[in-house]
C-alpha cells in the first residue's frame, strides 16, 4: 500500500512534487508538477527506476520522463519548453544507442557512450540540487534568531541602501509612471493663461509671498507647468512681485514688492 | 494536552531570558502587562524577572541599561557612553539614499547627460533638492552646459558613482535587455 | 606608547561596555575594522573586546547572543527562544524560497559572478522567474558584464545572503566538491 506513494525524494521543500499511483490503474497521476526542470525529474526518475546513474537504462527512462510529460500537458499543466528539450535529447541519445557501433571512428579511447554528456550533467547538476537543500537548513536555523526592534536612532536614517538593480527598477518605474502620466494627460481639459494668471494672483495675496517650487508642483502636466511658468513671468512682469532666491539651489519666492521697490519697466 | 499541561514551567533564569529577548525585540516600550499575556506568568513573576535583569546589568557595568518609558520596559545605551553613541551614529557610512535622490541619480545615470528640465519632464517632480544631495555625495557632476534656450546645465554621473555601486564604466549598468525575461 | 597617552585611556570593561553599546546601535552588523576607528583602538584591542562580551553573554545564559555575520558584530536572540519570540512578533518565518529560487540562488553562490546562460547550462531550465525573486529579495545583485558575446550581465551574492543564511562569510559556504559524495 505505501509502496503505491512513492514521496518525491527532495524532502526539504514542502511542495515537492509527488507522483502517486491510481487505485484503480497504473496510470500515473502527477499530484504536483513540480519538479524545477527537466534534470530535476530525470534524477527522480532515475532513482524512481532503481537505475545506475552512469549506466542508465535510456529506454525505460525516456519513455517514463515522456510519459511524464503527457500527463502534465493532460492535466493542463504548462510544460516548459526546457522539458521538451530534454525530451528531444533524450529521443536522440535513444536513437543513437540503437546504431551499431561505427567501426571507422574507434580510436584508442573506444567510442564514446552518447549518454556521457547527459551523466556529466545530472551529477554537476545533483551537486547543486544538494547545496540548495544545506541552504535551505541554513535559512531555518537563521531564521530562529531575531534581531533589535526599532530605536530612536533609527528613524534619523530611514532611507534606502541601493544598489545597482535599484537604479535599474526605479528607472523603470519612473518611466511606467511618466507614461501613465501622458496618456493622462490627453484627457485632461487646458487651463487657460488667464485663468493660471488669476489663481496665481490670489495665491500670492493670502500669504503676501508664494513658494515658486510648491506652486509648481500643482501642477499636473507639463503643459500646465509651462503654463504656470508664463504665468510667473507675466505676473513678475506686469504686477508688484518679486523673484527672490537664496541660494543656488534653493527654493525661488514670489513676493508682493513694496511699493518703493516697484521698478520701472 | 490542557493549558496546564501545555505549560512549561520555566526556571527564573528561563523566564529573566526571555524578558531580556522580548524587550529586545519590540519596536516599543512593553509593557509587564503585555509580557505577562505573552508568556503565560503572572505578573508578580514578570516584575521580579525585568528587575533581576536590569540589576544584571547594572551589575556587570554593561554598555546597555533597562530602562522604564512610557510605562513599559526598554533597552537602550548607558547615558555615560551618549558621547561616543552619538559619534558613531554620526559618522556611520551613509551609503544610503532617498527614495527621491535615488529616482534622480537613476534617471541622470540612464540619460546622462541631462538638464534638471529634462529630468523635471521625466519625474514628473521638482529635482532640486535631490540633484543638490547628489551633488553634495558626489555622485553627479556637472557636464557643461546645453547649447539649448537657457543654456541650461547637464549633470552625469560621476567616477565616485561607478565605484559606489561597483561598475567598471557606465555600459555595466543594467539595460532592459537584460531584464527583459525576469519582467515578465 | 605615545598614542596611548594622546588617547583617552580606557578600561578593558570600559571598551566592552562601548562596544556593546555600539553593535547594539548600529542597524546592520558592524566591523571590528568600524568600531576599531570609531573609538581610535586597535583592532587587536577590540576583537579582544567582542570575544570577552561575546562570552559574558555566553555565561549569564543572556536570551541575546553576540554573534558573527555578513563580516560584522550583531546582538541577536538565542535560538532556543524562537517559538516564544516569534509568537510575541506574530510573525510567520519569511516566505521561503522555491526550489527553483533555491537552486538558482546555489548556482550563483558557488559560480559567483555568473550570468543567466551559465545557470541554464547547470539548471537545465529557464531560470529568469527565479533571479527576478533573488534580486527583489536582495539575495543577489549585478555584479559587472561578462567580456563575451553579448556581455551579459553577471551576478553574485550579496550581504543580504550572508545575514539570510546566517553567514560569517562565503568562504563559510561548504565547498560544492563535497556534495558529490552524497551522489551515489
Amino acid at each position: 500500500m505505501s509502496d503505491d506513494l512513492e514521496q518525491y525524494s527532495f524532502d526539504f521543500h514542502h511542495e515537492s512534487a509527488q507522483i502517486v499511483r491510481g487505485e484503480a490503474d497504473d496510470e500515473l497521476k502527477v499530484k504536483i508538477g513540480d519538479f524545477a526542470g527537466p534534470l530535476d525529474l530525470l534524477l527522480f526518475l532515475i532513482r524512481q527506476e532503481k537505475a545506475n546513474i552512469f549506466d542508465i537504462p535510456i529506454a525505460r527512462i525516456t519513455e517514463k520522463y515522456l510519459e511524464y510529460i503527457r500527463l502534465m500537458k493532460q492535466l493542463d499543466i504548462a510544460v516548459a519548453a526546457d522539458f521538451l528539450v530534454m525530451a528531444s535529447t533524450l529521443i536522440e541519445i535513444k536513437s543513437k544507442m540503437l546504431l551499431p557501433p561505427d567501426p571507422h571512428s574507434g580510436d584508442d579511447e573506444g567510442i564514446e557512450d552518447p549518454r556521457q554528456e547527459l551523466v556529466d550533467r545530472l551529477l554537476e547538476y545533483e551537486k547543486f540540487k544538494t547545496a540548495a537543500g544545506m541552504l535551505y537548513e541554513r535559512s531555518t536555523v537563521a531564521q530562529a534568531t531575531f534581531t533589535r526592534g526599532q530605536i530612536e536612532s533609527d528613524q534619523n536614517n530611514a532611507e534606502i541602501n541601493a544598489t545597482v538593480f535599484d537604479i535599474f527598477s526605479v528607472f523603470q518605474k519612473i518611466v511606467a509612471r511618466h507614461v501613465e502620466e501622458i496618456k493622462m494627460e490627453i484627457h485632461r481639459e487646458e487651463i487657460s493663461l488667464t485663468d493660471m494668471l488669476r489663481t496665481l494672483k490670489r495665491r500670492i495675496l493670502e500669504h503676501g509671498e508664494l513658494s515658486l517650487l510648491t506652486f509648481f508642483e500643482e501642477m499636473h502636466t507639463r503643459r500646465e507647468l509651462v503654463t504656470a511658468f508664463i504665468a510667473v513671468l507675466e505676473i513678475v512682469r506686469t504686477e508688484s512681485v518679486k523673484l527672490l532666491q537664496n541660494e543656488t539651489f534653493g527654493d525661488i519666492v514670489l513676493k508682493k514688492s513694496e511699493p518703493p521697490a516697484v521698478a520701472g519697466g | 494536552m490542557e493549558a496546564a499541561e501545555v505549560k512549561r514551567s520555566r526556571s527564573i533564569a528561563e523566564l529573566v531570558a526571555l524578558v531580556e529577548a522580548l524587550i529586545f525585540v519590540a519596536d516599543e516600550p512593553i509593557t509587564t502587562k503585555l509580557l505577562a499575556e505573552v508568556l503565560d506568568e503572572e505578573r508578580e513573576a514578570i516584575a521580579a524577572a525585568v528587575e533581576e535583569l536590569a540589576s544584571e546589568y547594572e551589575f556587570r557595568r554593561s554598555g546597555l541599561q533597562i530602562r522604564e518609558i512610557a510605562g513599559g520596559w526598554q533597552i537602550a545605551t548607558r547615558t555615560e557612553l551618549h558621547e561616543d553613541v552619538r559619534r558613531f551614529l554620526k559618522t556611520r557610512p551613509s551609503a544610503k539614499l532617498s527614495l527621491a535622490s535615488l529616482e534622480t541619480l537613476a534617471v541622470i545615470a540612464y540619460k546622462q547627460p541631462v538638464t534638471v528640465p529634462e529630468i523635471l519632464e521625466i519625474r514628473g517632480v521638482q529635482s532640486a533638492s535631490a540633484i543638490k544631495t547628489l551633488l553634495d555625495r558626489r555622485l553627479i557632476v556637472a557636464k557643461g552646459r546645453k547649447e539649448t534656450v537657457g543654456r541650461p546645465m547637464q549633470y552625469g554621473t560621476s567616477k565616485e558613482f561607478l565605484v559606489h555601486f561597483g561598475l567598471k564604466d557606465l555600459s555595466e549598468l543594467p539595460s532592459i535587455e537584460d531584464f527583459e525575461d525576469l519582467v515578465q
